[in-house]
């Protein structure tokens, strides 16, 4: 009996010790990725404390498992969070099924408008349905997917004479999806300072969006479309398109060929660090990154440089980024509300971009200085000029996954042909949008 | 102490019928062994009475009191079991005790601890009071177990088998020493057990139960002589009762309706070189002739299996005569010994 | 044949020789059993760059920094701000300095493992506390359709638990029990109490009938009996599978996966993202994963005799 | 009549009714014997169930 | 005659189709770490002879055994078995059957089987091994359950089981291992006569292991009384009783046991009485010395009785009806007495009693030794 | 003495059993029974739990006929039965290999058989993410060890579409091994010593022993432990999740892992609950098998 009372003893006393934690009361939740970035906004936010006395919680959520957490958050109605910082591509079901509190009266109560922000940026992150003035999120971090190259491996003679000798051109940063896979098979296998290196780190992940993010970054420079622009979700013969199957053999063989081994399964993380440990040469990720690799202590300082997706039939980039919404479910949308209104601030979105966010503002933007404030700073205009992003649907995470299976099958799963996986993918997504009642 | 009556008692389990139609009286102070084979109904008797099973018909009354519907704690019976009667987990001060720290009992500890003390004198048992109860002998253990049943003086006690799982002279000693206790405590024993020395020596009263009926009470002396059936004949005695077809003994007067002759293996005489009887028996008596067909000689006694007319016949036989098998002697009893059964083996 | 020829002193018993050899291979595949155990360990006194070595280091300098990753969140800084900072006042502090971090608060991993222990705990009594008493009746009374109902109960406890996930999924939100410590009890109360029914029974039938019914003849009720004379006699068998509660809700995965998010969430989905400096942090994953796994193995060591019915629900016994 | 009900026998036939489902289920050789695996199962579970309440031969 | 005997032998083992064995041990020894389980023990069991072995609990009876099995070693020692010295064979290689006093039959296989056994690991023919189970079946009557399972068979009908088992093979002697132990009271004295018959029948040397005193005394033709992993008796049951050599075995034989009457002095060689209490009582003649001044008198209860006048002064204690006698317990000064009396012998609990003895059924006993101390009865 | 005890009688028997069992019958109810029933009616709707207000339509048997014909969710079932089979044969044969080893009762094999058994006492995910570490292709231990026996170059266990079945296969047989082998272990033991020694009268050899005294006793006992194998390995989902989440493509996605990205991911719900019924019915299916072996074994 003892070993039962004292269970039971221990039992209450830690749910005793762990209610007295809950007390404070004037704080607001943030939910976002657990990345460099959100290192920077905590670091921003403490002055939105000091002017307010709001305190700030955070949740970070990793990237394998943040679109997962976050919309089972949303699904079960959770008031985890107040502030979420959400992927576009979440608007529409932060719209349609009212998660999301629509902005738009506040905007015109707080004299806040869209025209501030960077037109591409408003687009995807916070309009829905897409264009239209119905404003669900404040743009807050604009990102695109990009690349980055060890510039000091290709500035060392020996090298750049041996490419000049294989390919007859001189190396460089490619401005071709052909011209990036020679870099890749240069590299891939080469010594250099006495390792082995590869060519390049490349999406692959099959969990949550990787594949389809890495993938999408080839088929827009091919020119791909979703859908018949006269006629919506009509994909045959668009989806599957002979660019669109080009494009992804491309991007297989970049993968079979040019990969380090074991990257079969690899998104920001496991590109980073191929990078940074000095595996590849090459890496494709996002430009919220950049400011971490531009810091580094390995390849950091000079070490690195970064340029936008290259085109081959077409220009494209692959969205990122991320608005920031108030959560229908939560109980202090006004102090919520209160945080977006500091964050729209001009001095607030330059001092987020200095800290290493990625602001969407126009004020920083269009600042002249902007363009030298960072190496990687001409690249995102760049990229925001040419950003295309994937289908921003309600039903947003079945079309996803169902791209995500089939992508990865062919690409990391050699299973089939491109054509095959493009037409089947074109199933999936048609039983979706019926199943939506879309068809 | 009291008197116990089982009236009409039923009970089955399932399909089988484990008690029909049972009446049973116990009387104060007395010794009852209920004597039968596994599964004749001797433990659920036992349960019935101790409340521990609820009979399908019927009422159990102790002293003249309905207790049919009573939970076992309020009869006051005590229960000695054939094993696992000590309680593992206290020693045996505590299992002593245990009995007098029942909540509807309330009594003193003080008092608790004399009682204690002076059961453990009785069963010579008051130096192992600390020792735990598996560090016990065998002997040991039933000695505390009946302590406990003995210390707070139940209306009956109720024994299952108790002596069954001891070795054969531990189990002669507690024998002895359990009938003394009885005595000088007249307590009212319901005794159950399957072997018929213990309930000869022990009983006041024995009552042989077969299938779920009782087929007869009386004193071991009765039931041993004048055994109502040839089932009870068969039950009591060892070696066991000779039963044998009227025809192996032909001239014999017999009563009608007798098909079956019990005759105790002491009361066949044999006539041989060896033996002579006494010219006043020999006039009762027919002669039939025998063969020796094995020898056991257990010492205090030799036991003959004589094979007459293809029947085989038990008798005893002086151990200072030297018997061989194959030996051809005659036999015979005396008539007013021998017990008559009809063909349903009923007592004629 | 000469005497000593046959050392064993019976036939039938294996000769020394065929002992040796049994003890040699079970060594041997003991030794690989374990290297995964071992080098866990290993790597969590390993720094991050001898974690991701090639080849892999077996000697190496001892670091805690996996330890202190484990413990703490920390954000990379540069190197004035790190020299503006004032000197560092712990070891561990002076540990992250010298990684150019600083450290920005405690991790979250404390909670989560505190939070394994509430609802490990929590469970564990209640399913011991429910089950003892469901057992006890299992073993002692007749119940209708008794063999029924116990497959019934067994049953539950081999439901995919992917499968249970989605309508229990739905139910807790409409009652918003998802991400509460008591909605994780609750779940793994059910999911052990088949368990500690089974188990349990097995233990209480072994404890004959007679001593609680010479219990209720010395005047004590039933529920009494139960409580005074089988509750201790069963309390091995009770804490053996009070310890394989513990484990099983410890160990769980699935339904802490799909159910448990921030507040509720225990250690196991949590340690696979522990996140570092870009990617996995090895030397915390494997210090997360050794502060996690040594009470399961302490326990599976005091407990091994127990070991084989809580495995198989009682079904073999020792 | 009554040896027809005896729960051993059937027992085993439910038995493998079922492992003979999984098989299907599990197998790499035909789509259509995956197709109606499923019916089998849930027959020689359904009838498990069932025959598993017939009396046993041994009492 | 030793010709002739073995002649006879020869034609019954050929009719029979079972060989008859001599096993002779010399000076066996065993022990296990540091407990010595058998001490020097010799032993010659003739062929066909059932040889019982006989003692309490871990007196080595069943080690004794084993070791003529083949399934312990000894620590030294020899075992013949006819004629051939079998010490470190294995049992598989020795030829004799077991029976075990838990059947050891296999569960997972049905009777048939069970039988078969021994004639399949001899790799002997279907259509032999099929005649020879159906004789060995219809011999212990066990036809009609040759097809069930173990785990459904009653208690006697798994002995007869594990008795055909051993019979089946033929083998040369059998041993059996406390054979009856397990079986209900009842139920034991009936399967120790068909053993017993069965034994008649097939003649084969048996050795019987039990601690049973009756069942040794009613079943065989040899008894070697053991205790402590020493050989304390051997001899027929009748020399057993009437003449034990030890205390320990006039204790053990007999129920009740032999009464055992403390003296306090030396016994001389040509004594014939001896101061009890207060009193001298005569015994036989006796023809040695005793070592120490505790001695006793052991006699049987059958051979004390009552008297008004003389013997040892006592209360009666208990008073047990058997049916066909009676035994009352004396409480005496020299502790309790045992006395078989006739059944109508008319006695109360607390009566007053004397107890006497004919001096001729008189054993004394060392003190010391334990051992019977020789007199001219014997 | 009997007028001291008080006449108020405690709870009868019937009324205790109600109270000791109601609560476990009623939370197994509320917890289980109800769900498992919510789910069967879900079955048959288009349900999608992440989209509400949207009508739900019944549907009939039509998820269950979209599953039973699709090739994805046969593939997984391939996979799974591959990872079934294969586990099981391995923990068969390496189980019942060490449990005959450990039957010889050599000083220390108490302590061994502790040691074995800690992998299987582990939390699956936890040891998951660790092995993924082992299996790096550079820096893990586990390539390096191969390498250092057979040098295969560079391979990656859980990147490469052929080695990746192969990559769960080995983290649940050293997890398990230990579990079948404490069952054989427990079979051998149950079985009494005079049968070797019966059968060593009865003039059995060595070898005929092992194969009619130890094997029939210990095979229940092993098809006990791998039909509860073969139902954990049914439902697996967090080893494999964490080790490889499924990939590379699709190749060690098993029943589990799909029915979670459908039912938490894709968030069909009806669709999912169809796929769970089809699981748990084939589990309870099995789990009849195994009480009625477990029954057999008790038996003896």
């Amino acid at each position: 009996m003892y070993a039962l009372k004292s269970v039971l003893a221990l039992l209450l006393f830690s749910t005793v010790t762990l209610t007295g934690i809950v007390a404070q009361d004037r704080y607001i939740t943030l939910g976002w990725a657990a990345w460099d970035p959100a290192n920077a906004l905590v670091e921003l936010s403490k002055d939105f404390t000091k002017e307010t006395g709001i305190e700030m919680r955070y949740e970070f959520v990793p990237w394998p498992n943040f679109a997962d957490r976050m919309l089972n958050e949303l699904n079960s109605g959770g008031k985890t969070f107040d502030v979420l910082i959400g992927d576009s591509q979440w608007i529409g079901a932060g719209a349609v099924y009212g998660h999301y509190v629509k902005l738009n009266d506040f905007f015109d109560k707080e004299g806040i408008t869209m025209d501030d922000f960077f037109d591409p940026t408003v687009y995807a992150y916070s309009t829905w349905p897409k264009g239209s003035p119905n404003y669900y999120a404040l743009p807050a971090m604009g990102d695109a997917l990009a690349w980055a190259y060890r510039k000091d491996w290709f500035a060392k003679p020996d090298l750049q004479k041996a490419f000049n000798d294989e390919y007859g051109y001189s190396l460089g940063v490619p401005t071709t999806w052909d011209q990036l896979y020679n870099v890749c098979k240069f590299f891939q296998g080469r010594v250099v300072d006495g390792k082995k290196r590869y060519g390049v780190a490349i999406n692959t992940e099959r969990g949550s969006e990787g594949i389809t993010m890495g993938v999408t970054a080839a088929m827009y420079a091919w020119g791909f479309q979703y859908e018949n622009p006269n006629k919506p979700y009509d994909m045959e013969g668009f989806v599957n398109s002979d660019r669109a199957v080009e494009a992804l053999e491309f991007y297989k063989k970049i993968y079979q060929e040019c990969t380090p081994p074991g990257h079969s399964d690899a998104y920001m993380e496991a590109n980073l660090d191929a990078y940074k440990s000095g595996q590849v040469a090459m890496q494709m990720n996002w430009y919220a990154f950049w400011p971490g690799v531009n810091k580094d202590p390995d390849v950091g300082g000079g070490k690195s440089g970064f340029f936008a997706n290259p085109d081959q039939k077409a220009k494209g980039a692959t969205l990122g980024g991320q608005g920031m919404s108030v959560v229908k479910y939560s109980d202090k949308q006004d102090l919520a509300l209160q945080y977006i209104k500091w964050f729209s601030k001009p001095e607030v979105q330059a001092k987020w971009w200095s800290l290493g966010g990625y602001s969407c503002h126009k004020s920083v933007l269009n600042d002249p200085g902007f363009v030298n404030s960072q190496v990687y700073a001409q690249g995102f205009l760049d990229s925001m000029g040419k950003v295309k992003d994937f289908w921003q649907e309600p039903t947003f995470v079945e079309l996803m996954l169902a791209m995500q299976k089939r992508v990865h099958d062919f690409v990391v799963g050699d299973k089939g042909t491109a054509k095959q996986a493009m037409d089947k993918l074109i199933e999936d997504w048609t039983e979706t949008f019926e199943a939506d009642g879309k068809l | 102490m009291a008197n116990i009556q089982l009236k009409h008692i039923n009970k089955s389990f399932g399909s089988t019928k484990a008690l029909k139609s049972l009446d049973l009286e116990i009387k104060h102070g007395e010794f009852f062994v209920l004597l039968g084979p596994t599964g004749a109904g001797k433990t659920t008797t036992l349960r019935i009475i101790a409340g521990l099973e609820k009979p399908d018909q019927g009422a159990v009354f102790i002293d003249d009191e309905d207790v049919t519907n009573l939970q076992p704690a309020y009869r006051d019976t005590a229960f000695v079991y054939q094993q696992y009667s000590l309680y593992p987990n206290y020693n045996v001060f505590d299992n002593l005790a245990f009995p007098l720290r029942s909540p509807i009992r309330k009594i003193s500890q003080s008092e608790i601890q004399t009682k204690v003390q002076e059961i453990a004198n009785l069963l010579k048992i008051d130096d192992k009071l600390r020792s735990s109860v598996t560090s016990l002998s065998g002997g040991e253990m039933q000695r505390v177990a009946i302590g406990r049943a003995l210390i707070r003086k139940p209306n009956i006690f109720l024994m299952d088998e108790p002596l069954s799982s001891l070795d054969a002279k531990l189990r002669e000693i507690l024998r002895l020493e359990l009938k003394r206790i009885q005595m000088e405590m007249e307590a009212t024993i319901l005794y159950v057990t399957h072997d018929q020395v213990e309930a000869m020596t022990m009983a006041d009263n024995i009552g042989v139960l077969n299938q779920g009926m009782l087929e007869q009470v009386g004193t071991p002396a009765e039931i041993y002589n004048r055994p109502c059936s040839t089932y009870v004949a068969s039950r009591l005695g060892s070696p066991r009762i000779n039963l044998v077809p009227t025809s192996l003994f032909e001239s014999e007067v017999l009563p009608p309706g007798t098909t079956t002759l019990g005759i105790r293996p002491e009361d066949i005489l044999l006539k041989d070189n060896h033996n002579h009887p006494s010219s006043k028996q020999k006039s009762a008596m027919t002669w039939v002739d025998g063969t020796v067909s094995s020898v056991e000689n257990l010492g205090a006694e030799i036991i003959l299996e004589i094979s007459v007319n293809g029947e085989e016949v038990q008798a005893i036989a002086d151990p200072e005569k030297n018997y061989n098998a194959g030996e051809n002697l005659e036999l015979s009893f005396l008539t007013e010994k021998a017990l008559h059964f009809n063909q349903d083996g009923q007592l004629i | 044949m000469s005497e000593q020829t046959i050392k064993q002193t019976s036939p039938l018993e294996p000769s020394s020789f065929s002992r040796k050899s049994a003890a040699i291979i079970i060594i041997i595949y003991c030794i690989i059993s374990l290297i995964p155990i071992v080098w866990m360990v290993m790597t969590s006194f390993k720094s991050a760059n001898d974690a991701v070595s090639y080849p892999p280091l077996v000697y190496f300098d001892p670091s805690l920094e996996g330890w202190v990753n484990l413990f703490t969140q920390r954000s990379r800084q540069s190197q004035e701000y790190l020299d503006s900072l004032p000197p560092p006042e712990t070891w561990y502090e002076e540990l992250v300095r010298s990684r150019q971090m600083v450290i920005a608060g405690p991790s979250r991993f404390l909670g989560r493992f505190t939070n394994s222990l509430i609802i490990g705990f929590g469970s564990t009594f209640l399913s011991v506390f429910l089950g003892s008493l469901a057992a006890y009746a299992f073993s002692r009374f007749r119940i209708p359709l008794k063999d029924d109902l116990l497959f019934f109960i067994l049953s539950t406890r081999m439901f995919p638990p992917i499968a249970v996930a989605v309508p229990i999924f739905l139910m807790y939100r409409k009652l918003g029990l998802s991400d509460t410590h008591l909605g994780m009890i609750i779940l793994y109360t059910m999911v052990n109490l088949s368990l500690a029914v089974w188990l349990l029974k097995g233990f209480m039938d072994e404890i004959p009938r007679e001593y609680e019914e010479a219990a209720m003849v010395d005047g004590y009720t039933r529920f009494q009996a139960f409580y005074k004379i089988v509750l201790p006699q069963a309390m091995t068998g009770i804490a053996a599978t009070a310890i394989f509660c513990m484990i099983f809700a410890w160990n769980e995965y699935a339904f802490a996966v799909l159910l448990t998010f921030s507040e509720a969430q225990t250690a196991p989905p949590f340690i696979p993202t522990i996140i570092g400096e870009g990617g996995l942090d090895w030397p915390a994953i494997a210090s997360g994963t050794v502060m996690f796994l040594v009470p399961v193995m302490i326990f599976t060591v005091v407990l091994r005799k127990h070991l084989l019915r809580g495995i198989t629900f009682g079904a073999v016994r020792k | 009549m009554k040896t027809w009900f005896i729960r051993e026998i059937w027992e085993n036939v439910a038995s493998l009714i079922i492992i003979l489902g999984v098989f299907m289920l599990l197998q790499p050789f035909s789509m259509l014997l995956y197709t109606y695996s499923f019916s089998l199962i849930l027959g020689g579970t359904l009838g498990f169930v069932v025959v598993s309440h017939f009396p046993s031969n041994r009492d | 005659m030793g010709v002739l005997w073995g002649l006879w032998s020869s034609v019954i083992s050929q009719a029979i189709g079972i060989n008859l064995t001599d096993i002779i041990l010399k000076n066996l020894h065993k022990s296990f770490g540091n407990f010595v389980a058998v001490q020097n023990t010799d032993l010659t069991i003739k062929n066909g002879e059932f040889f019982v072995l006989l003692g309490p609990s871990g007196c080595g009876k069943t080690t004794t055994l084993r070791m003529i099995a083949g399934l312990e070693i000894p620590t030294s020692g020899e075992i013949l078995l006819d004629e051939e010295d079998v010490t470190f064979l294995r049992a598989s290689q020795r030829d004799i059957a077991f029976v075990f006093q838990l059947f050891a039959l296999y569960p997972h296989m049905n009777v048939w089987k069970n039988l078969a056994f021994p004639l399949k690991m001899q790799n002997m023919s279907a259509s032999e091994i099929k005649t020879r189970v159906l004789e060995v079946a219809k011999l212990l009557q066990i036809e009609h359950i040759l097809k069930s399972k173990i785990s459904g068979l009653a208690g006697g009908d798994r002995q007869r089981v594990a008795l055909g088992r051993a019979i089946v093979r033929r083998p040369k002697a059998f041993l059996m291992d406390e054979p009856l132990g397990t079986l209900d009271a009842e139920f034991r004295e009936q399967m120790s006569l068909e053993l017993k018959k069965l034994h008649e029948r097939i003649e084969a040397t048996t050795i019987y292991v039990t601690h049973d005193q009756i069942e040794a005394m009613t079943m065989g033709d040899k008894i070697a009384v053991m205790d402590q992993g020493k050989v304390l008796q051997y001899g027929t049951p009748d020399e057993i009783y009437s003449r034990p050599a030890t205390k320990f075995v006039g204790s053990f034989i007999g129920s009740p046991a032999m009464n055992f009457i403390p003296i306090e002095s030396m016994i001389q060689a040509g004594d014939t009485e001896v101061q009890v209490g207060d009193q001298k009582m005569a015994i036989p003649r006796q023809k040695t010395n005793s070592l120490s001044n505790h001695n006793y008198i052991g006699v049987r209860p059958e051979k004390l009785e009552f008297d008004d006048n003389q013997g040892i002064p006592g209360k009666v204690y208990g008073n047990e009806y058997l049916g066909n006698r009676k035994i009352c317990t004396v409480e005496t000064g020299f502790g309790q007495l045992k006395v078989r009396v006739a059944k109508d012998t008319s006695i109360n609990i607390n009566d007053s009693v004397r107890v006497k003895f004919s001096p001729e059924s008189a054993i004394l006993f060392d003190g010391q030794t334990e051992l019977a101390l020789l007199s001219e009865n014997q | 003495m009997k007028n001291t005890l008080s006449k108020s009688q405690g709870l009868s028997d019937r009324a205790l059993t109600w109270l000791f069992v109601t609560p476990t019958i009623l939370l197994l109810l509320a917890v289980n029974i109800y769900p498992l029933i919510y789910a069967i009616s879900m079955s048959f709707t288009n349900f999608y739990a992440n989209k509400p207000g949207r009508e739900i339509k019944f549907i009939g048997l039509k998820n269950y006929i979209r599953i039973l014909n699709k090739e994805d969710i046969w593939e997984t079932m391939q996979a799974t039965a591959h990872f079934m089979f294969w586990t099981l044969l391995l923990q068969a044969i390496i189980g019942l290999g060490l449990a005959l080893l450990l039957k010889r009762n050599f000083k220390g094999s108490d302590i061994l058989t502790t040691l074995i058994v800690l992998p299987m006492m582990l939390s699956p995910a936890v040891v998951a993410v660790f092995w993924t570490y082992m299996y790096q292709p550079q820096s893990g231990i586990f390539n390096y060890i191969i390498n250092y026996f057979f040098n295969f170059g560079e391979f990656t266990m859980i990147g490469d579409v052929k080695l990746a079945p192969w990559s769960i296969i080995i983290v649940d047989t050293w997890m398990w091994t230990p579990f079948t082998m404490l069952i054989c272990l427990a079979g051998l033991k149950s079985i009494p010593n005079y049968l070797y020694e019966a059968a060593e009268v009865d003039r059995a050899n060595t070898f005929q022993q092992f194969l009619h005294i130890t094997l029939p006793s210990v095979l229940p006992f092993l098809l006990l432990a791998l039909l509860f194998r073969g139902i954990e390995n049914f439902k697996m989902f967090d080893l494999v999740v964490e080790l490889t989440g499924g990939g590379p493509g699709s190749t060690t996605e098993l029943a589990s892992i799909n029915l979670k990205r459908e039912a938490f991911e894709k968030w069909r719900t009806g669709y999912s609950s169809a796929f769970a019924v089809i699981m748990f019915v084939t589990i309870f299916g099995l789990g009849n098998i195994w009480v009625k072996v477990m029954n057999k074994v008790k038996e003896r």
